[in-house]
């Protein structure tokens, strides 16, 4: 790890900044890890479906890696935190699991656009796939905070990569969890279940983050109950901040003109309904799978 | 650092930049992205996304693939067309003080000589230069890349120049036989300077699935991989057309990176991936240069300029 | 891994290899030195340092500079010649069961039908290969490289061609125009198959001084920075010739990488660079790209061979 | 750094082998790092003079990096330790200045060429630049315990690059320093004192490891004496095993023919007077300087 000064912050009164971030924590939480960064100025700024761009030293990498904001706290011991999930798969990754407590990282955000707060009194159900759960239960206390229900519908290949089960229950009304190898709660796709968890919660809102096939399948079954959603959806992205045009995917506009939007500045929250599904390569990573809520 | 002055300010083919640090076509939108990092008038000069007639959508994703120290990007030249750009994105710039460098491309001659025209018809203000593309399928010519063929690359630099009166910069690609002979060409055809280089044409494929990491098979790498091709392509064309200002491009990162372009012979250079790593890469850039400029005794950046020495 | 056998031999334009992996000219050197790591057997082939007629004592240091994810070098063909090879190094290369490929380097058509001629009338038994290094510079045309030139890549390989049995592989650059066209050419010379590809022209400066980092100014590219490069020229030659063996080479570093270049269009790859990272680089390779290969359910490594699914 | 599993040795019964070592340790020496690392295998093959190849993850490095063996050792609680100094100047070493105890470092060796110890019983001086006395005192030791005399003469561009001056004063019967600055020893450079030295000593054989230009100069003294000269170079490694012909340096062979050599696998030691030193180019890295103790 480079040495570097940790507390710089360059960047405007608003908006997003480039700190340099002390890990105050790392920690296993399942199949994922945890890092807990020193960040007041970034996390003060930062909402729920936000991301940071994180510089990583692999041997050979290059490009920043973006991960959510899984939470942000603006008082406490160290003036400000800012909470990471991720899954260690590639070699960025795998470079991040071997920080310790005292390195520094270098940071960019908060980026992106947050998950818009419901104006008026509705139920809120929460789907998130794998890793994607982590941004929502901060999501869920603003929620809760709000005087809103909320429920929470959770999936993952396996119960070890079911992220925030304890979490998912202390912000809920009702939680519900899927794995597809039925290794806990119910087999099965969050889709399986969402439909139910909104007829018994008459929810009016759904706030999703995950894979993208999820979050299409997700879509599917708020149009088919005629309500809202939310989706923060995951692209490839080289630069996070807005000026590459590697992140976009196809959004229906009012006039219904399909153009290709930048995940990373007008996004990654979208309203899902306006998402071109059909026209967009979401499925990427496993093209013959047509859903998966963990990649 | 010292207090010592030092004059940063070039002169690129006759457009006068304070400092030699430009941002490169493709890798800072249109610099609206940026004002939440810097101050975009403090900028060398701003070379935007390359602007095409009508608006294109580009290419489906994936649209990029980290590669060793590189990346491949296959974009499709996604912009909003010349008329959306001239109406939406020189106003922030005319606004902003910036210095640009507007790249055109396009699928024939008179595409590129139509862009040309309307953008320096409504920003000659603002717009100090052009950067003309060659990078792009020629669709009157089985598609090959204008920039491959040295008439084809003379036939549209030749139209831009006829078209208008600012600079006029060619942008080649190394993936020729002889860079030599396309500078050549687009010498002839008028151009009064070259940006070197484009991307490299690559691939890269998901072991997995047999899938091209891009959807569109190919795609240009970038970053510094292939700084040392870019450097060899700016010394051999320095070496063979000295008098030829270039805008050197490909892998910067650093201001020793920076140095070894002007060595080479550039008179100033353009960032492109570094922009994603950090925004901030521009200033940090121009700070660092006149740090290591001062710490050398040099009170001129121009001073540099085609000052490599030979072993034998 | 599982106890599923696995077929890893291939025959490469009629040359049978025990398994894919080779190792590449000039990263190798003759064989001699890598013993302490690796049985030489067991290599697929050994593709050894292009020989010439005459002995070459290379150029003057510096020979190498690291660059990012990559190495430029510039050696200048160090070698014994042609002479000296066959009673030092073929005797050790036979002795030790190597399957070998020759590569040969000259100045003009008639130094590589020399040589090829020499060692194959001494090396018959041994060399089940010629690999024609066409990146060299041509005395009679200019210092041209030939590997630049359809013509002159044509002279060389047709002088070989009738003067030897064994198959001849043509090694390309990829520092042209179209590379189809050069593959073109040397397969109407009657190239057996291609090797893609030699190093990529580049360069770096030392900032402090403005010297050459390396003493011949121009250097070859090489390492994981130009495996796009590669892959690209693989699959390109691959899509436009499907029936011609390639032999791929360019940055591989591990199974997945190998897999890459079959999928694009490779039969075989050679391994330079990251030898000298990894001196027990073709055995790992080797196992690594067996486990692969049942793991995924393949009983035969030929079954990859071009096997990219294009997006449209 | 990658995790990886200490004690893993791939070779033969004798000659190079490839091993992961666990660091045991890592201490400051002045300007210098060094590292001790459990290597029982490659330690009980190594001797003087050496070299191994430390495999680095500097992001955007690819090759080995060479160093010098400061010292083996047979026994002891960890079974063998291995021993290199190193200045951190580029991505590299930057990298392995950030290995901890516990790190596990990817190392190949010994390569190449020991020094060679006397037949007869002559005096020995060790002529070290900067880094380059590190390997000398464990060289000295052993000349020690063949009972010869040993002078040595330590030189660098400042004291803090003063490398081992204990270790030089404990194996010599006459230890002399000199900087380039005057701030520890004498001012000047080491062939300003050696000459001195060889007359006090009466010593038939020097012993030279630093930076060429030093290792030239040192030569030219040498035959100025009349005295045997043996030099461990350093040349630019891609490879170290003999295969890339990168390293090389011209050297005459009996019949005053020039070839060029590879350091690696017929040196980094060799007779200083065999080396064509002008045909040479030693001074790649300060052109304008021609003799440089310290780089
Ligand atoms: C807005 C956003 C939020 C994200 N939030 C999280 C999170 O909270 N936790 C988490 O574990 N992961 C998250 N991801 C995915 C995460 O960025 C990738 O897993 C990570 O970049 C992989 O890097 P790598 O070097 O380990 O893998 P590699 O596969 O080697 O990465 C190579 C390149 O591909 C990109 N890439 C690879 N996988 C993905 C992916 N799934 N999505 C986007 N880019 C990818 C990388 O950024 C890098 O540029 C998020 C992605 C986006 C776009
Ligand atoms: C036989 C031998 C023994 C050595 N012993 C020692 C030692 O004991 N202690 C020590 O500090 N250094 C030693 N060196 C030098 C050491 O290898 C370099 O300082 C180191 O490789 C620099 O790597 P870097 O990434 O920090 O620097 P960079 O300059 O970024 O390295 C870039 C490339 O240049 C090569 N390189 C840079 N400087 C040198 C150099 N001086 N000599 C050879 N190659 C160089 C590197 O190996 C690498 O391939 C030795 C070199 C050789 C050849
Ligand atoms: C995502 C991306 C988009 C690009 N778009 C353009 C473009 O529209 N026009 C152009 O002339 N070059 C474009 N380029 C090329 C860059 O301007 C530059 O020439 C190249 O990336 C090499 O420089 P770098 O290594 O600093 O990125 C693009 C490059 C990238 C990475
Ligand atoms: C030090 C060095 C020497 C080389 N010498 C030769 C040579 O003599 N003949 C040849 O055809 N290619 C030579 N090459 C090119 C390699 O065979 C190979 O084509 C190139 O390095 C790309 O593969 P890599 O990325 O795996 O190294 C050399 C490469 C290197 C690095
Ligand atoms: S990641 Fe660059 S524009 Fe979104
Ligand atoms: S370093 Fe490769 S031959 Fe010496």
């Amino acid at each position: 790890m480079t040495a570097r000064r940790a507390g710089v912050v360059v960047g405007r009164e608003t908006g997003p900044v480039n700190v340099t971030c002390e890990v105050l924590e790392r920690r296993k939480e399942g199949a994922y890890w945890r890092l807990v960064l020193s960040a007041r100025t970034l996390a003060g700024r930062s909402e729920p479906g936000q991301f940071v761009q994180v510089a990583v030293e692999g041997q050979h990498t290059l490009l920043r890696r973006p991960f959510s904001i899984a939470r942000a706290t603006r008082q406490g011991a160290e003036g400000g935190t800012l909470e990471v999930v991720f899954d260690a798969h590639g070699p960025g990754t795998e470079w991040l699991t071997r920080c310790s407590p005292h390195d520094v990282l270098d940071v960019i955000g908060p980026l992106g656009t947050p998950f818009p707060l419901p104006k008026r009194d509705v139920g809120c159900v929460l789907v998130g796939g794998g890793y994607g759960s982590a941004p929502l239960y901060w999501l869920g206390e603003t929620l809760n905070r709000m005087g809103l229900r909320v429920d929470s519908v959770i999936g993952a290949a396996s119960g070890e990569r079911l992220h925030g089960v304890m979490d998912a229950k202390r912000v809920s009304a009702s939680a519900t969890f899927t794995t597809d190898d039925g290794s806990y709660g119910t087999q099965g796709r969050v889709t399986d279940v969402l439909g139910t968890v909104i007829e018994r919660s008459g929810a009016q809102l759904l706030y999703a983050c995950g894979p993208n096939p999820m979050l299409a399948a997700v879509t599917a079954v708020a149009k088919h109950y005629g309500i809202a959603v939310q989706v923060a959806v995951e692209e490839k992205m080289a630069c996070g901040t807005g000026v590459c045009f590697t992140c976009v995917l196809p959004v229906r506009d009012k006039t219904g003109t399909v153009t290709m939007r930048r995940a990373c500045l007008e996004g990654p929250v979208f309203d899902g309904t306006a998402i071109a599904w059909d026209e967009s390569r979401y499925n990427v990573s496993s093209p013959v799978e047509t859903e998966a809520v963990d990649d | 650092m010292t207090d010592r002055l030092v004059n940063l300010g070039v002169s690129l083919a006759g457009i006068a930049l304070p400092n030699p640090i430009l941002t490169a076509s493709g890798c800072f939108a249109s610099g609206r992205e940026a004002q939440w990092f810097i101050d975009i008038d403090t900028i060398g000069a701003i070379v935007v996304k390359s602007i095409t007639r009508v608006p294109r959508n580009g290419l489906p994703t994936p649209r990029m693939v980290e590669t060793p120290s590189g990346m491949l990007n296959a974009i499709g030249l996604q912009n909003p067309g010349v008329d959306a750009w001239i109406e939406h994105d020189l106003p922030f710039l005319r606004q902003h003080g910036a210095r640009v460098i507007a790249s055109i491309a396009g699928d024939s001659a008179e595409d590129f000589r139509y862009v040309a025209g309307k953008l320096m018809a409504a920003g000659a203000d603002t717009i100090v230069g052009l950067e003309v593309n060659l990078s792009c399928p020629n669709v009157e010519n089985r598609g090959l890349v204008f920039a491959c063929q040295p008439d084809s690359s003379y036939t549209v630099v030749r139209a831009v120049r006829h078209e208008v009166t600012v600079p006029v910069l060619a942008k080649l690609t190394s993936d020729v036989t002889s860079i030599v002979a396309i500078a050549q060409a687009v010498v002839d055809a008028g151009a009064n300077g070259v940006t070197l280089i484009n991307t490299l044409l690559g691939m890269a494929i998901d072991p997995e699935t047999g899938r091209p990491e891009l959807y569109n098979t190919f795609g240009g790498l970038s970053g510094p991989a292939i700084r040392p091709v870019a450097l060899r392509n700016v010394h051999q064309v320095h070496q063979a057309l000295p008098n030829l200002p270039i805008l050197g491009c490909g892998g910067v990162q650093s201001a020793t990176d920076v140095v070894q372009f002007l060595r080479a012979g550039a008179t100033a250079v353009s960032v492109g991936t570094q922009q994603f790593v950090d925004p901030f890469i521009t200033g940090r850039l121009t700070h660092d240069l006149e740090e290591w400029l001062a710490r050398h005794g040099h009170s001129d950046v121009t001073e540099l300029i085609g000052t490599v020495t030979p072993w034998h």
